[in-house]
């Protein structure tokens, strides 16, 4: 740490304000998207902030325990925690968040900290929905977590190194050395993983409205959902920047940054607004399959060849 | 091999085959005294010098010249204690088949089975 | 000295003597009795004294002759050694039948002399028809002692018996009669002098003659029906002098023709002792009738002792042959001899036919005894049985005959198969009746067993060198034993304060890696065993074989010699499946555990023979200098310690062992126990380290084996409804993170597998010990039966939540460190896929974390368990001290990083560097400490957010609930958890059909369809059974290539 | 200690051993914030309309079509959410049955305020063409804090959105208040509400 703590609580605030905020537009301009390919008009692209206001304003809560009160606090703080260890901006002091404290690996598992944390607040609810939710949600992550970590280790075969910021220094000068181009098969992978992560269309089997009214957050209201609909926008963005990062050659700049992953997540929008829903089990099956294939391929070429 | 110690084996395998083949208890320890009565000829045929009399000591037989006259004086001395364990075996026996035939009132071997596997 | 003649005297005298006095009254010729037998056993004392003073072999002379004129009769030490078991046996059978002798005629206590007379003769005798005439008038005298008891069973067994031995003295006379026509002698110091003539044609096929009678009564599979009958149905007090005396006499004149022996016979004869203990024990796997059961235990040990007495004769050293003879045959003799006539005592004691009729566990002493008799046999430390194998299994590999160690192994596994499965079914069935023990009957099976307890030093061989310390743990568990008097906690207290007093006293000799070990073994010990301290009830046999286990793992780091580290080893295994069969389901999981464990347990004596083969020492640092057994070696240890690690393929018994054993145990099993393994496997690597066979690297598939347990285990986890199968599997799959890091052989794998080892303890003790106060609470452990406890149990909430984070591998807890170091190691090491199928074995692994905490502490709460209360604070402490220990080390890794890698560089180079808190590899870095700050503040935010809105927050109650608008209606049927991942199950399930258990199981059935295909060779017919005598004579003649 | 009780709900509906699994406290009247928080608020909650669509009678039917590409009801903030928990605004669909009464009571109670009541059709406001039925309630506001009524049998989909227009506006203008009121009108509301639901198995007040 070259910057006393203050600063770089600081720094860390302001990183995550923008992410917050990009994320959540970023999501209204999915619904936005999605809207246009219905033929609509749909919300404005800020309506998530709106929402967000919204259940905070909220009168009423209530509280079927410790643990129910604090999921949301676990969701939000795995959320700020796996995007305050991936370096947001590469060379950026402010953005460079605290990238210092874990590698690749740290950022890969501390995703799980807001999950399993949201999946035990969610349980204490006690209603059925949440753990079913839960159950589906852990079971599709299991699988697409396969063909994300075979790409992962394809490329830190690749780079020599799990530092995040090493492997974006490694693509720098040209597009040609994004890592997309460099090791297309894991960048392949991993980004069919993505779908699973962002759990929308056909991956959506956590929510799914129709048949277990939104999942694990069915008792969750007011500032508990307001908590954790920010955490969808900042951890959305935590994402994305993790995916900008490894294979997108990273951002040296806000601009860049901002197109990078409106990019990426133009892919999530554009698949999801085209596929109908798995089942849970095939979903399952699906990443199990021809993903973790080209994961394997991609590890067995950049290891093994 | 002499004509008895032949004759002797035969015995032994006919009363191998008596008890093999019989199914009463008194025939099966009929075979069992043949083939005891054969092994006690095979061994007396064994000791057995052509022209040379028992090894009893008497008026006739002076110890100075047994050397010379007797036949080999050990197996008829193996004789003697194999016939008479092979009788008191026999006599068992014979005790075994009274006492099995008062509990059961069969003299069929086969009828002793209960006690398998 | 007292002429050994006098023997014969005291017995004939007083058989002669007892009808006369029978008239003054039954006690007094009982009295007469006792003293004529208690005579004989003095003089055979007297004789054993003085060889043991350094006398020399005397020949005593008869008729006033020397050879061949006259019978002469020899006493020498073995002849001493085998006459003092033979009257002590013969004064105790006695004793066992005063009954029986008071009831019966004059006439059984005259034949009872005689049998002993016989028996004495047939050791003593040198001169071959009078061991005719021995065997005669043993034979004859215990067909009358059989037919003593008058009914028809045992009529029909002796009748049986007596035409076999009919048979048998048939061919020895004919047998004689051509030896002494050939050799012109019947003084078989003499025939041996004059070998040569034997070796011609006849004279080998009266050689045979002679050989096969006595072949014929030693019992051998499958001439044996006429035995086995006689074992079941005569007077348990007599079967046991067959079992035990004549069995020795017969073996001792065996014994007594192997120098007449041609080597190209020894082979086939060893086979078929081989045959006869491997098929014998293989028939004896089906039998439920408890004394025919022992018969086939009976005749399968004397096939393996006359084995054993052939085989020694290959040794090529003169002393090595007297080393044998004294610490293989003999040791075996005395098992055998006091154990099985121990049990025959005490199947007549319980006088139940059936094996599955036998119960008695309200009554110690029967247990006990039980218990040492079938330990012995089954060859268990500390009884002379173990010292016999290990004796017996290395001399074998060190001359060469590697080949015989097979059906020896075979063998004893399949013997251990029947006699435990009895042991523990008996413990375990609860007690109806009170078994009536007269006192004269308790007695010659209790001196049998002091006798077996005290006589072991004896036959410890190599104790030159061994530490005592190793066996501290028997120690330990007789001093807590002896303490039964004391309170229930006050002896756990003691026991930890042993374990304590233990860990202070190896502390100086344990360094780097053992540390580690000794670390977790002694510390974790204490902490877990304060929970068993919950109850006051009493707990018989438990705080031993506790203070054993624990002990012994702990000494098992600390061997130095092969031998130290088998007997720890046997140690560790007899006392865990003691405590697995404590638990309240612990008979079959306690059974299969046990098979499992000897299995590797006998691969692991093998190995080890095989490096004392080739390196002539015990030493376990010589297992680097191996050349020519290095792979084998290195393959058997592997495979004996994958068993104990329950990897996949051999896992089986792991789920049952650690879910049925008591909830107190079970977190050692899983925590410590587990670890042993890995211990082995550090050994292994550590002293052979990579090994290559054909194109493998061993290390490689050790480590692909590794990460398909851990990713099976994982999987199996998730379909888990029984809390403690979930965790146990839990446990396997850890365990496969372990094998696979270990097999890295480099620095980060080791560091991995050590500081997951220790971290594992922490939670998986955490966990146990948590579900050990819930269900000490609940009473279940099936999970859906569960739920929402979390508002009672809070404390165990906390320490579960602490535990899964940990386990998962989630920073910031201590948990992410080892998954950290393994990818780090793994693609360090360029193990790519293995890191690949790991990361998704921990990913399956939030399934069944999950679904443990869920299940358990949220979602409803069932009515009945509406007023449940927090464990007991024996449960809440231990768990919370590990609690302090996990927060520390994730807080502070160096704590326990450091010390580990500091360990590890002392076999492999470091590439780590450290910048304060920041761990650096080549590929990475991590820092804790940071980690677990940013995590605290980033936590904190929301929370004070949430916080400062608390006022609005109205509490509500489990049924408030969105249920789409209708109110539930039970917590069961509102209670999402059984089958929770179905879908899962759809979708990868047939990835864990029970095809390895089904494996298993067939390989069960096929020993137990074999051993009823066999058995049918005994139809119960005399006859059959006389065939059977003449058919295995003709084999034996044809393969024996007499010619 | 007697006031504290005085709080409690009975909850006489319940048996004894079902009592602890409910919660029995009674619903609280909420004064609004400062006034330009609140206006910015209420902005908020006017732009931001989650509905929990209780389609039980006929005229649900005409709420789907919101969502079709031709109404598009998302341009106005207004978004369906499947549980009572997250929604803001309660669609009655139509006449409401003795039966659904029930139902729709528990699920109004599980919002959480501020939280707003549009009936749908003229069943809701006098029982429309059933209004003599033995099975169903004529004047929904006997039972519910209504906000707006959308007449018709059944309303269009332009009634509809017209509907929701007024209410943001009632909305923004804090003109509004049915949390407020039916907690100051508990034990009335509850009185005709059991008036009518005769196997009242539910807590007083479903939290």
């Amino acid at each position: 740490m070259e910057h006393g703590l203050l600063i770089s609580i600081i720094y860390a605030f302001i990183s995550l304000s923008v992410a917050t905020i990009w994320g959540l537009l970023l999501g209204g301009i999915m619904m936005k998207v999605v809207a246009r390919a219905h033929g609509r008009f749909g919300p404005p692209f800020w309506q998530p902030i709106i929402d967000i206001i919204k259940n905070n304003a909220r009168r009423t809560s209530i509280s079927h325990g410790i643990m129910y009160f604090l999921g949301p606090v676990f969701r939000i703080a795995g959320g700020m925690g796996t995007f305050l260890f991936i370096p947001f901006i590469y060379g950026s002091m402010v953005f460079g968040n605290f990238s210092f404290a874990g590698d690749l690996f740290l950022v890969m598992y501390f995703i799980f900290f807001g999950q399993l944390g949201m999946a035990l607040g969610a349980g204490e609810s006690g209603h059925p929905y949440s753990a079913i939710g839960v159950a589906r949600g852990l079971s599709q992550m299991t699988a697409f977590e396969l063909p994300f970590a075979l790409s992962i280790i394809s490329i830190v075969i690749q780079y020599g190194t799990l530092n995040i910021t090493s492997i974006v220094a490694a693509q720098q000068g040209g597009i040609l050395h994004w890592t997309l181009f460099t090791n297309p098969l894991a960048t392949i992978a991993a980004l069919i993983a993505l779908q699973g992560m962002n759990m929308h269309n056909p991956f959506s089997i956590v929510i799914a409205p129709q048949e277990i009214p939104i999942g694990p957050p069915t008792e969750y209201h007011s500032n508990f959902l307001g908590l954790l609909q920010t955490n969808r926008g900042l951890f959305n963005i935590a994402k994305l920047a993790l995916f900008m990062n490894l294979y997108f050659g990273g951002a040296t700049n806000l601009f860049s940054m901002l197109i990078k992953t409106f990019g990426i997540y133009m892919i999530t929008v554009i698949v999801g607004a085209s596929f109908p829903r798995f089942r849970t089990e095939q979903s399952i099956r699906f990443f199990l399959g021809v993903p973790t294939v080209i994961g394997i391929l991609a590890v067995l070429v950049t290891g093994y060849f | 091999m002499t004509i008895i110690t032949i004759l002797g084996f035969l015995l032994i395998i006919i009363g191998l085959w008596g008890m093999l083949t019989r199914k009463h208890l008194f025939r099966i320890i009929l075979g069992f005294s043949i083939i005891d009565t054969g092994i006690h000829l095979v061994i007396v045929s064994l000791g057995y010098i052509k022209g040379r009399t028992a090894p009893i000591f008497d008026a006739d037989l002076s110890p100075i010249d047994a050397i010379n006259r007797i036949v080999d004086p050990i197996p008829s001395a193996l004789v003697l204690t194999a016939i008479v364990i092979g009788l008191a075996v026999t006599a068992l026996m014979l005790v075994y088949v009274i006492q099995m035939h008062r509990h059961k009132g069969s003299l069929e071997i086969s009828d002793y089975e209960e006690l398998k596997w | 000295m007292v002429n050994p003649i006098y023997i014969f005297v005291i017995a004939l005298f007083s058989a002669f003597l007892l009808p006369v006095i029978d008239k003054l009254g039954r006690k007094v010729t009982l009295g007469v009795f006792y003293l004529s037998l208690t005579a004989i056993f003095a003089v055979t004392l007297l004789w054993f004294r003085a060889f043991g003073e350094g006398a020399l072999i005397e020949n005593i002379f008869t008729a006033g002759s020397l050879p061949p004129f006259s019978i002469n009769l020899r006493m020498g030490t073995i002849e001493a050694f085998i006459m003092l078991f033979v009257n002590f046996g013969a004064l105790l059978g006695a004793i066992y039948l005063y009954g029986k002798l008071l009831e019966n005629k004059v006439y059984a206590l005259m034949l009872f002399l005689t049998l002993i007379m016989g028996v004495n003769g047939l050791i003593m005798t040198r001169d071959i028809f009078n061991i005719f005439v021995f065997l005669e008038i043993t034979s004859i005298s215990l067909y009358a002692l059989i037919g003593i008891k008058q009914d028809a069973r045992s009529l029909g067994a002796g009748f049986k018996y007596i035409i076999a031995g009919g048979l048998a003295s048939a061919f020895l006379l004919l047998g004689i009669i051509y030896v002494y026509r050939i050799t012109g002698n019947l003084n078989l110091d003499l025939i041996i002098s004059e070998n040569p003539l034997l070796l011609s044609k006849g004279g080998l096929i009266a050689l045979f003659l002679v050989v096969v009678a006595f072949l014929i009564e030693l019992k051998p599979w499958p001439a044996n029906g006429w035995a086995l009958d006689v074992y079941e149905a005569a007077e348990p007090g007599i079967s046991a002098m067959v079992a035990s005396l004549v069995a020795a006499g017969m073996v001792f004149v065996f014994y007594k023709f192997i120098p007449l022996l041609p080597h190209s016979w020894h082979g086939m004869l060893i086979l078929f002792g081989m045959l006869t203990f491997v098929f014998s024990n293989l028939t004896g796997l089906k039998q439920k009738n408890a004394r025919r059961l022992l018969g086939y235990s009976s005749i399968a040990q004397m096939g393996l002792l006359m084995a054993v007495l052939l085989l020694v004769r290959r040794f090529n050293d003169a002393m090595d042959i007297r080393y044998a003879l004294s610490d293989i045959a003999a040791a075996l003799f005395v098992n055998h001899f006091l154990a099985k006539a121990g049990l025959f005592w005490l199947s007549g004691i319980i006088n139940k036919e059936k094996a599955r009729d036998w119960s008695f566990n309200k009554q110690p002493v029967l247990v006990l005894l039980f218990a040492v008799f079938i330990f012995a046999l089954v060859g268990l430390p500390p009884f002379p049985g173990f010292w016999a194998k290990w004796t017996l299994i290395t001399k074998l590999a060190q001359y060469n005959m590697i080949g015989w160690i097979v059906p020896i192994i075979i063998g004893s596994l399949l013997e251990a198969a029947y006699l435990l499965r009895w042991f523990g079914a008996t413990i375990k069935r609860e007690q109806t009746e009170q078994v009536i023990i007269p006192r004269y009957k308790i007695l010659p099976p209790l001196l049998a067993a002091i006798v077996l307890v005290i006589i072991f030093p004896s036959f410890a061989p190599y104790m030159t060198g061994m530490k005592t310390m190793f066996f501290f743990p028997l120690l330990a568990a007789a001093v807590l034993w002896l303490l039964d008097v004391m309170p229930e906690r006050m002896r756990g207290m003691v026991m930890i304060l042993i374990l304590a007093a233990f860990g202070w006293y190896i502390y100086p000799l344990a360094k780097g890696i053992v540390l580690i070990f000794e670390f977790m073994f002694i510390a974790g010990g204490i902490v877990i065993s304060l929970a068993s301290l919950n109850s006051a009830r009493p707990k018989q046999g438990y705080w031993e074989f506790l203070v054993m286990l624990i002990m012994s793992l702990a000494l098992i780091p600390l061997a130095k010699s092969s031998m130290e580290f088998f007997l720890a080893w046997e140690f560790m295994t007899v006392s865990s499946w003691l405590l697995i069969l404590r638990g309240k389901n612990g008979e079959k999981p306690a059974l299969t555990y046990i098979m499992f464990s000897l299995g590797a347990a006998l691969l692991i004596l093998t190995a080890f023979a095989l490096s004392f083969a080739e390196t002539g020492e015990l030493g376990l640092v010589l297992l680097s200098n191996l050349n020519i057994y290095a792979i084998p070696v290195y393959i058997l240890l592997a495979l004996g310690f994958l068993v104990k690690a329950a990897a996949m393929g051999v896992h089986i018994w792991l789920p049952g062992a650690y879910s049925e054993a008591e909830d107190e145990v079970t977190p050692i099993f899983a925590g410590m126990m587990s670890k042993i393994s890995l211990w082995g496997f550090i050994l292994l690597f550590g002293y052979m380290g990579n090994k290559v066979l054909g194109i493998f690297e061993l290390p490689v598939l050790l480590g692909w084996i590794g990460v398909f347990t851990a990713f099976f285990g994982a999987l199996m986890a998730v379909f888990q409804e029984d809390i403690k199968y979930l965790l146990a599997y839990s446990s396997m799959s850890q365990l496969g993170y372990m094998i696979l890091s270990v097999s890295l052989l480099s620095h980060l794998g080791w560091t991995t597998a050590l500081y997951m080892s220790v971290t594992h303890l922490f939670f998986k003790g955490m966990l146990f010990l948590a579900v050990a106060g819930i269900v000490s609470r609940i009473g279940t452990t099936k999970m859906y039966e569960m739920g929402g406890l979390i508002k009672k149990m809070p404390a165990s909430f906390i320490s579960v939540l602490i535990a899964i984070i940990a386990v998962s591998g989630v920073p910031p807890l201590s948990g992410f460190g080892g998954k950290w170091l393994l990818y780090t190691a793994l693609i360090e090491k360029g193990w790519y896929l293995q890191a690949g199928l790991s990361f998704f074995a921990g990913a399956i692994a939030f399934l069944y974390l999950f679904r443990l905490i869920h299940t358990i502490f949220l979602g409803q709460l069932k009515a009945r368990f509406r007023e449940v209360k927090e464990a007991s604070l024996w449960y809440i402490v231990p768990q919370f001290i590990f609690v302090g220990a996990i927060m520390a080390i994730s807080m502070f890794p160096n704590l326990i990083l450091k010390p580990i890698m500091a360990a590890v560089e002392t076999q492999f180079p470091s590439h780590v560097n450290w910048d304060g808190y920041t761990v650096i590899t080549a590929l990475g870095y991590w820092n804790g400490n940071a980690v677990m700050m940013i995590t605290m503040g980033v936590f904190m935010v929301p929370l004070i957010w949430l916080l400062v809105r608390v006022n609005m927050v109205q509490k509500v109650e489990q049924f408030n609930i969105v249920y789409a608008a209708e109110r539930p209606d039970r917590p069961e049927t509102t209670h999402f958890a059984y089958n929770f991942f179905a879908h899962y199950q759809k979708a990868i399930g047939f990835l864990v059909k029970e095809q390895i258990t089904n494996f298993w199981n067939s390989v069960s059935e096929w020993f137990h369809s074999l051993s009823a295909t066999f058995r049918h060779i005994y139809t119960g017919n005399g006859q059959t059974y006389a065939l059977h005598i003449i058919i295995y004579i003709v084999v034996l003649y044809s393969l024996l290539g007499v010619k | 200690m007697e006031n504290k009780d005085k709080m409690k709900l009975a909850n006489d509906g319940l048996p004894e051993h079902e009592k602890p699994l409910f919660c029995d406290a009674r619903p609280q009247t909420y004064k609004p914030l400062g006034k330009y928080v609140e206006k910015f608020l209420n902005w908020a909650r006017a732009n931001s309309l989650w509905i929990l669509g209780y389609g039980t009678g006929c005229g649900a039917i005409e709420l789907r079509p919101l969502m079709t590409a031709r109404f598009d009801m998302f341009r106005w903030g207004l978004a369906p959410r499947p549980t009572p928990r997250q929604a803001g605004v309660f669609v009655i669909g139509g006449y409401m049955s003795v039966k659904t009464l029930k139902r729709v009571i528990r699920s109004y109670e599980q919002m959480q305020g501020p939280k707003f009541v549009i009936a749908l059709g003229s069943c809701t406001i006098n029982g429309g063409m059933y209004w003599d039925s033995y099975n169903t309630i004529n004047r929904l506001d006997h039972y519910l804090p209504v906000d707006i009524y959308i007449t018709g049998c059944m309303p269009r989909p332009e009634a509809l959105i017209a509907g929701f227009n007024k209410l943001k506006a009632m909305i923004k203008a804090q003109q509004t208040d049915g949390q407020n009121e039916y907690a100051r009108n508990f034990d009335w509301y509850k009185a005709n509400q059991k008036k009518i639901v005769k196997d009242w198995n539910m807590p007083d007040y479903n939290w």
